[in-house]
């Protein structure tokens, strides 16, 4: 599975994408959350505050509640600020 | 016809190109959005504009399909800008060609109030001091994309 | 600013000119009307636009004010040609430059409405057989200078 | 009185502008578009409707029963169909 951050989560994390393998606990995009915040400070750090965090899975804006499987492309980042 | 792109853009040129030799055209509208020097109280020195590659395209593509679904329109045109950029620059270009004034300028409005709260970019503003900090997201900006979604159930 | 003209207008070269260096504009709301071919049934050839000369000048200053008190405008500017034009020809030009992207939308509309229902413009339209008519005003354009009112009551 | 007249008002009284000495009985828009009327058929065609004439004083748009006076610039035209 292909993570990427943008802009205030991407700095946070200090990654801009990685390949991880989806732990087989993990189904929703709230459980990859979980899981992505006891793997260190940084994330922690990114994601402390859940209601300034959007998240697209292939490219579409999903909720945390959306099922997610290996081979999928998630997406966090803050609210837009385009245009 | 959407393009995300670093380079500038010739505003003149781009509504020559949308209109070509359409004589069904009653009305263009158009909206450029610039980089202010003061954005709160202090003056930035830049702004950089990150966006998610592939996301981006495909959000101003089903935008633009939507905004003529919705109303009657001859051609139309988004052109949003990445990268650096300076106070007085562009940064993005939306144009609505129409039979119909009402409808160019709605569906103009409409475009830019879905790209400021769901194209995928983010602002980051620089200032003299070297200091950074992310834009952030606007409620009134909310409120603006909000009532498209109530004419929509209204109608 | 306001211009009454027969000659044609450089939609880009009027917008960088409004813009000038003033980097505290956000949004460039910018409309253009042009003639169409088919306005009813039948194909036109061409249509002459008749004004009145001293009134026209004199209306256009003043809603340009009014605009400019309803709103908070960095720049502002409506071109209105006069004379003989063809499918296709521009008609009116009208920029609003402001710091907010509602504002400059807004008073763009308003300024457009108010064009349709009270600058003293005549159109005539001419077909290929050599009849001519004068263009009936249309009733929704009232409808739609009417909503400024409204708002400026209910404010 | 300079009186002005546009669109197919002028064409119906086939004049585009003249000048009149006011008649002392004349003293409101109403009264000068009587008065007109009874000037000839070319007046009579062009005010026949005139919930379709719009009139300004000096360049100010005004309702028929405006005062006016020698002096003023009159103009009387269709709803305008301008922008």
């Amino acid at each position: 599975m292909k993570l990427i951050y943008f802009a205030w989560v991407r700095e946070k994390t200090g990654i801009s994408e990685e390949d991880i393998n989806l732990p087989s606990e993990v189904s929703t995009v709230s459980q990859l959350v979980e899981w992505l915040i006891n793997r260190g400070d940084n994330y922690q750090s990114a994601f402390a505050d859940l209601k300034v965090i959007k998240v697209a899975v292939n490219q579409d804006y999903v909720s945390f509640d959306t099922s997610i499987k290996d081979g999928d492309e998630v997406a966090f980042f803050p609210p837009v600020t385009g245009g | 016809m959407i393009r995300v792109q670093q380079e500038d853009f010739d505003v003149g040129q781009e509504i020559k190109s949308l209109r070509g030799n359409d004589t069904g055209i009653g009305g263009i509208c158009t909206f450029i959005g610039t980089v202010r020097e003061l954005t709160s109280d202090k003056a930035i020195s830049s702004m950089t504009l990150e966006h998610y590659p592939g996301m981006t395209e495909k959000a101003l593509g089903d935008i633009e399909i939507e905004a003529n679904a919705r109303w009657s329109l001859s051609g139309s045109l988004i052109i949003h800008r990445y990268g650096k950029l300076e106070p007085g620059d562009q940064i993005v270009l939306v144009v609505t060609a129409s039979p119909h004034r009402e409808a160019a300028f709605e569906a103009c409005q409409f475009l830019m109030d879905w790209l400021k709260t769901k194209a995928p970019f983010w602002k980051l503003e620089e200032n003299k001091s070297g200091d950074h900090g992310w834009v952030d997201a606007n409620s009134s900006d909310d409120v603006a994309a909000n009532r498209w979604n109530e004419a929509k159930n209204k109608g």
